[in-house]
């Protein structure tokens, strides 16, 4: 059989071929595989496919880099999520992915259906979805547009995942000018299940049925795979069409489906429609099963009339699964829809014939050879090359900055670093996300450098964090795409948790342009390292390039989303001092390091100099101090130096926890050699702060282990404020101001605005 | 006892209900599908949390016509305990089991800890409390305003009905310490029978001393002392 | 039988808090739109639905608002129009 | 300048998922309403401003759907009336 055009199809013309994105070389590509001339509909597959979304052709070989293995990951990259043992037993199947360019055009329904496309990744998996995270990245809060894009986004990913009730437990912002016309969107999803519940989505077994399950295809979203590998330009607004509505509901019903589904023994495979929606959910199957595949479009339930195989094909409706059925179990799988109010059509068959084909009732309107419709894609080896501008930045030498004025009191730099967005609060974003609901939240947000969520049914529980400053990958790719690392493992190992395994979604410019594609194998490169030396393999993830908007590049931004193990409940540690009396701890050094400091960022407008050094070796005795001093017993609380450095830190184990406040007195003699800036507001890695009514105890672990430590100070009543002693100096700083700027900066920010929060929540439909 | 929870096919509390039920209170609890006309012999009704059916047109408003609702409804009016938690109390309302309505809050979904007071304690689900206690327990919720004109509100206060009110820490109804406009700060009520409660926050996320608090457990342990009257 | 387009708003009831209208009201102030005095925030409906003729499309969509779409505490509704589709 | 009384519906855009319309359809023919064949669910708004005469004030109107009460991207709005307040 051979495909021929549709009566009304487009005459394929270079323009058209160009229209899809393909370049020359790609659509002979294409002529060869088929040895003809491709029909409109298979034009449309392989541009799908072919995309940067979907076929990973420039990111491919260098992914291939990162460690993968691990005796306890059960499913590797490769698969709808990856998947790792915990005991017990049971599982964790975890992934995180981009939403980046619906929600830079429509925040609120970009972002929900950004959470809903990562639960169905892991639902699939025959896990239970037990926390979402989400990383997220915005220009100024001053811009108008991206209070808006706040709002919208904020409101979408609380309204879906607290409609579908997973609860979202942690997760990352940050604020740069860079982000500006192109926010990131990141969303990931944690689960459990039973090891020998894991499914793949692996169409097999010749004669099996194919059936399309959950909400009707419509024509939104066509060709959001492509969207997703183009630079946010102005013409943008001219694709609005293709934004996909989110129906939570909906998304719920197939949760609990699906489930039943998988525990029902009837299906052989699923897979969510996601980007490229039935072509790529079908192909990939195929691909995975070695086997072809036919379906019919005339067959799978549609909610527009006079819709072509095209458009089916490619639609990105949202809310939708293709089930692999076993042969003659079709009623038994519609009946456990019915229980849900969900229908299943019947609309294609696994075949011998390694073919994947697309028919129209009687019509053959696509036909590819075999598997080579997946793993035939393009590759590239883009050429790589940093950037002088970027070199010459990273070379300045920031210690020659002058001080402004005001900061000869660190209180006055201390409170406007709280302020800072980047560093305040996240209370008024994560309060509009249900939290507590499934009652497992051990640590939720903004109690602990990390989440903690209860494995039910056992004394263990998971630690969940997402990392990535980008401004460090910025200025120096390789240290920042290890630091990223680093930081997710210490945020995990701060509240107790042992890190695993990681997820990361690699949101980067257009990879094209010699200097991204140079920060890119960097990162990777430098993310490699740290993932092999602190054995978190690399179990999943996502690519998201052509990250750009007019004014350039976002900063390279490796989210990670990392996974750790607490063996206990009782080892859950929070961030913040809790009782008087306590010896405050600190592990790792301070150092003379300034560059690419929050404190240059936001004090003086300066993105430059060289992150700081990060020495994997030091992070991963640092971990092992941190979890053997909380398994001891002996942390009350645990937070790590990152964004403004010790100072900040200090405060935030101060104030953060506002209804219960502590002060301090802190002694930084030790260092008083050190420039004081760099000492309170350095970004040096490889450090944490540990309340603790046993010094002694920490300090011997400490020293077992080689690491630094040493005690600087003790917890206070909160009217005793923060006293802080460095040689000769002193200072004397109430915590009223400072929690006022912590908690309020977000909130007086938003409120400025209560335009772009309005029709934010109108777009939602809340205000009706 | 056997206590019946309600699965609305968007219920997400559930779970959580039962959890609190059989784990926390060690007794028995049946699931009681929304298509169902079967109490399969409850002694009290728990109406969830969650998003019954998707809740975009108002919350609760399509659940109440789902047929367990009959049932509910017909065991409510012979003095069955019911406890509506969030959504549950958006059903219970809409249902006409509980006065009054909840609107979307005055400001947007929140979720977080809150304090409430007991202000009747001739419920059969506050029995074991005391006038006056102070609870601490979540809420997250985006339509939970209480609203009722205000002759119904007098009405309410004037018949006891106001059962719980959300107040600061030192125990005062402050409009600080109102999450969502509700009026006269209600965060729940019961009907005149006292038989019936609903509720915005979530007791059963209250149930363990790692979760943060265990006042929730107060409403559970009071429907054993209404068993045993 | 005629198939019916039949509009619907509803609103919420006069005389009870409006905090949504209240919120857009100033949302449009801000935003340079100072001579706004009020805002009321309802639902529009439309509703198509197979009648004999239009009174009895109206009636239907009566009966439909009472039993579900607006909410007898809080809710007025009005019919808007009804259209043959 | 005369108070004018300025009334907006807002609808999803055609083609757009309505999740909102379907499950009131959905739960509509549930409750015995079976000639219902289609719901969809927008806003509806009276907006209360001064305005010179009724063309100024459906224009200022306009202007705040434009820039804040309806989403461009996934909304069509329509003037539905003016009246002197
Ligand atoms: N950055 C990455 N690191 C490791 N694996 C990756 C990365 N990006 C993608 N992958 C893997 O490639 C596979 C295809 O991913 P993707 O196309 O994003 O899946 P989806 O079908 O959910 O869109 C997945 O198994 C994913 O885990
Ligand atoms: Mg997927």
């Amino acid at each position: 059989m051979t495909a021929v055009p549709r009566p009304g199809d487009p005459v394929i013309t270079p323009a058209l071929v160009a229209e899809h994105g393909l370049t020359q070389d790609e659509y002979q590509r294409l002529e060869r595989m088929l040895g003809r001339t491709p029909t409109f509909t298979e034009l449309g597959i392989i541009s799908a496919l072919w995309s940067e979304h979907c076929s990973y052709k420039h990111s491919r070989p260098i992914l291939k880099t990162l460690p993968t293995t691990a005796p306890y990951v059960l499913q590797g990259p490769g698969e709808n999520a990856g998947v790792i043992a915990i005991g017990d037993g049971l599982a964790v199947a975890f992934k995180i992915e981009s939403h980046n360019h619906p929600s830079a055009v429509e925040p609120y329904q970009g972002a929900a259906t950004g959470v809903g496309g990562i639960l169905r990744d892991v639902f699939t998996m025959g896990a239970r979805p037990i926390a979402m995270l989400n990383s997220l990245r915005f220009g100024s809060l001053d811009t108008p547009r991206v209070r808006y894009l706040v709002g919208g986004v904020v409101k979408g990913i609380g309204d879906y995942g607290n409609c579908v009730g997973i609860p979202t437990v942690a997760g990352d912002v940050m604020f740069d000018a860079a982000y500006e016309g192109n926010p990131l969107v990141n969303a990931m999803c944690v689960g459990i299940l039973r090891e020998e519940e894991l499914i793949r989505a692996k169409a097999e077994g010749v004669g099996n049925t194919i059936m399309a399950v959950g909400a009707r295809t419509g024509r939104d979203g066509i060709h959001g795979a492509s969207f997703a590998s183009e630079d946010l330009s102005h013409e943008t607004d001219a694709k609005r069409p293709r934004v996909q509505v989110g129906d939570p509901f909906t998304e719920k019903l197939l949760l609990e489906a699906t489930l039943e589904l998988i525990g029902s023994g009837h299906v052989v495979a699923i897979q969510d429609m996601g980007a490229a929606g039935l072509t790529s959910s079908s192909a990939e199957m195929a691909e995975r099963g070695e086997v072809g595949v036919v379906i019919d479009t005339l067959k799978v339930p549609v909610r527009e009339e006079g819709m072509t195989p095209y458009e089916i094909l490619l639609s990105e409706s949202q809310e939708r699964m293709l089930v692999v059925v076993t042969r003659g179990r079709e009623d038994e799988v519609r009946k456990i829809l019915t229980k849900w109010d969900l229908t299943a059509e019947v609309i294609g068959e696994v075949i011998a014939d390694p073919v994947y084909r697309v028919v129209e009732g009687d019509r053959v309107v696509a036909e590819f050879p075999g598997t080579r419709l997946v793993t035939d894609c393009p590759q590239y080896h883009p050429e790589a090359k940093e950037s002088d501008a970027i070199i010459a930045l990273r070379n300045r030498d920031v210690h020659a900055v002058p001080e402004r004025a005001e900061e000869r009191d660190p209180a006055w730099t201390l409170t406007r670093l709280l302020e800072s967005p980047t560093i305040a609060s996240k209370l008024w974003i994560h309060r509009q996300y249900d939290s507590t609901v499934r009652a497992n939240t051990l640590v939720g947000p903004g109690a602990g450098d990390a989440a903690v969520v209860r494995v039910q049914g056992t004394r263990k529980a998971l630690a969940l964090k997402t990392d990535c400053n980008g401004r460090y990958v910025y200025l120096e790719p390789r240290t920042g795409g290890r630091i990223a690392v680093a930081e997710a493992a210490r945020n995990v190992a701060c509240v107790g948790g042992r890190p695993m395994a990681i997820t990361n979604c690699l949101n980067f410019g257009n990879p094209k342009r010699p200097d991204i594609f140079w920060q890119f194998k960097e990162a990777v490169g430098g993310m490699a390292e740290a993932c092999t030396l602190l054995g978190t393999p690399v179990t999943g993830g996502n690519v998201s390039l052509y990250n750009e908007s007019p004014i350039g590049a976002v900063y390279p931004t490796p989210v990670i989303g990392m996974v750790g193990l607490v063996d206990d409940i009782d080892h859950a540690t929070r961030m913040t001092f809790s009782a008087v009396g306590d010896s405050i701890v600190l592990l790792g050094e301070p150092t003379n390091e300034l560059g690419a400091s929050e404190y240059l960022a936001w004090i003086h407008g300066l993105v430059a100099g060289a992150p700081p050094r990060c020495d994997l070796v030091k992070e991963r005795a640092l971990i092992e101090v941190l979890l053997e001093s909380i398994r001891g017993g002996h942390a009350r609380s645990a937070h790590d130096c990152s964004e403004g450095g010790l100072a900040v830190a200090l405060a935030e184990c101060a104030m953060s926890n506002r209804e219960f406040m502590f002060g301090a007195n802190i002694d930084l003699s030790t260092w008083k050699k050190l420039p004081l800036r760099a000492l309170l507001f350095g970004e040096a890695q490889g450090r944490a702060i540990i309340s603790t009514s046993a010094p002694a105890a920490v300090l011997a672990i400490a020293a077992h282990h080689g690491v630094p430590a040493q005690t600087i100070g003790t917890v206070q009543s909160a009217a005793h404020g923060l006293h802080i002693v460095v040689g000769d100096c002193t200072f004397d700083i109430p915590l009223g101001g400072l929690s006022e700027a912590y908690h309020e900066a977000i909130p007086r920010a938003m409120r400025r605005a209560p335009a772009e929060t309005v029709s934010s929540e109108l777009a939602a439909g809340v205000l009706s | 006892m056997k206590v019946g929870i309600v699965r609305f096919p968007g219920s997400n509390c559930d779970e959580d209900a039962l959890h609190a039920v059989v784990d926390f209170l060690g007794e028995t609890a049946v699931m009681l599908w929304h298509k169902d006309h079967d109490l399969h012999g409850a002694d009290v009704v728990i109406l969830p949390g969650g998003f019954s059916y998707g809740d975009y047109l108002r919350a609760g408003a399509i659940a109440r016509f789902s047929p367990i609702m009959q049932e509910v409804a017909a065991h409510a009016a012979h003095g069955g305990p019911v406890i509506g938690i969030c959504n549950g109390f958006q059903i219970a309302c809409e249902a006409g089991l509980l006065p009054g309505a909840l609107l979307r809050n005055a400001g947007s979904y929140v979720s977080m800890p809150v304090i409430i007071r007991t202000e009747r304690t001739d419920t059969s689900f506050t029995g074991a409390s005391s006038v006056g206690q102070l609870l601490r327990m979540p809420i997250a919720h985006g339509e939970g305003r209480f609203t009722a004109d205000e002759a119904t509100l007098d009405q309410l206060e004037a018949n006891g009905q106001i059962v719980f009110r959300y107040v600061d820490a030192h125990g005062n109804a402050t409009p600080e310490s109102n999450p969502n406009g509700a009026m006269r700060n209600i965060a729940g009520v019961t009907n005149v029978g006292r038989n019936v409660v609903g509720l915005m926050p979530h007791p059963e996320r209250a149930m363990d001393r790692a979760l943060g608090s265990q006042d929730g457990v107060v409403l559970f342990e009071s429907l054993l002392v209404a068993a045993n009257v | 039988m005629t198939r019916f387009r039949v509009a619907v708003q509803i609103i919420p009831r006069r005389g009870l808090l409006d905090p949504q209208g209240k919120t857009v009201r100033d949302a449009l102030v801000t935003l340079g739109f100072g001579s706004v005095s009020d805002v009321h925030v309802g639902r529009h409906m439309v509703v198509e639905t197979d009648a004999k003729d239009a009174p009895a499309a109206e009636a239907s969509v009566r009966a439909m608002c009472e039993r579900l779409l607006a909410n007898p505490v809080t809710e007025d509704f009005t019919i808007a129009g009804v259209v043959a589709a």
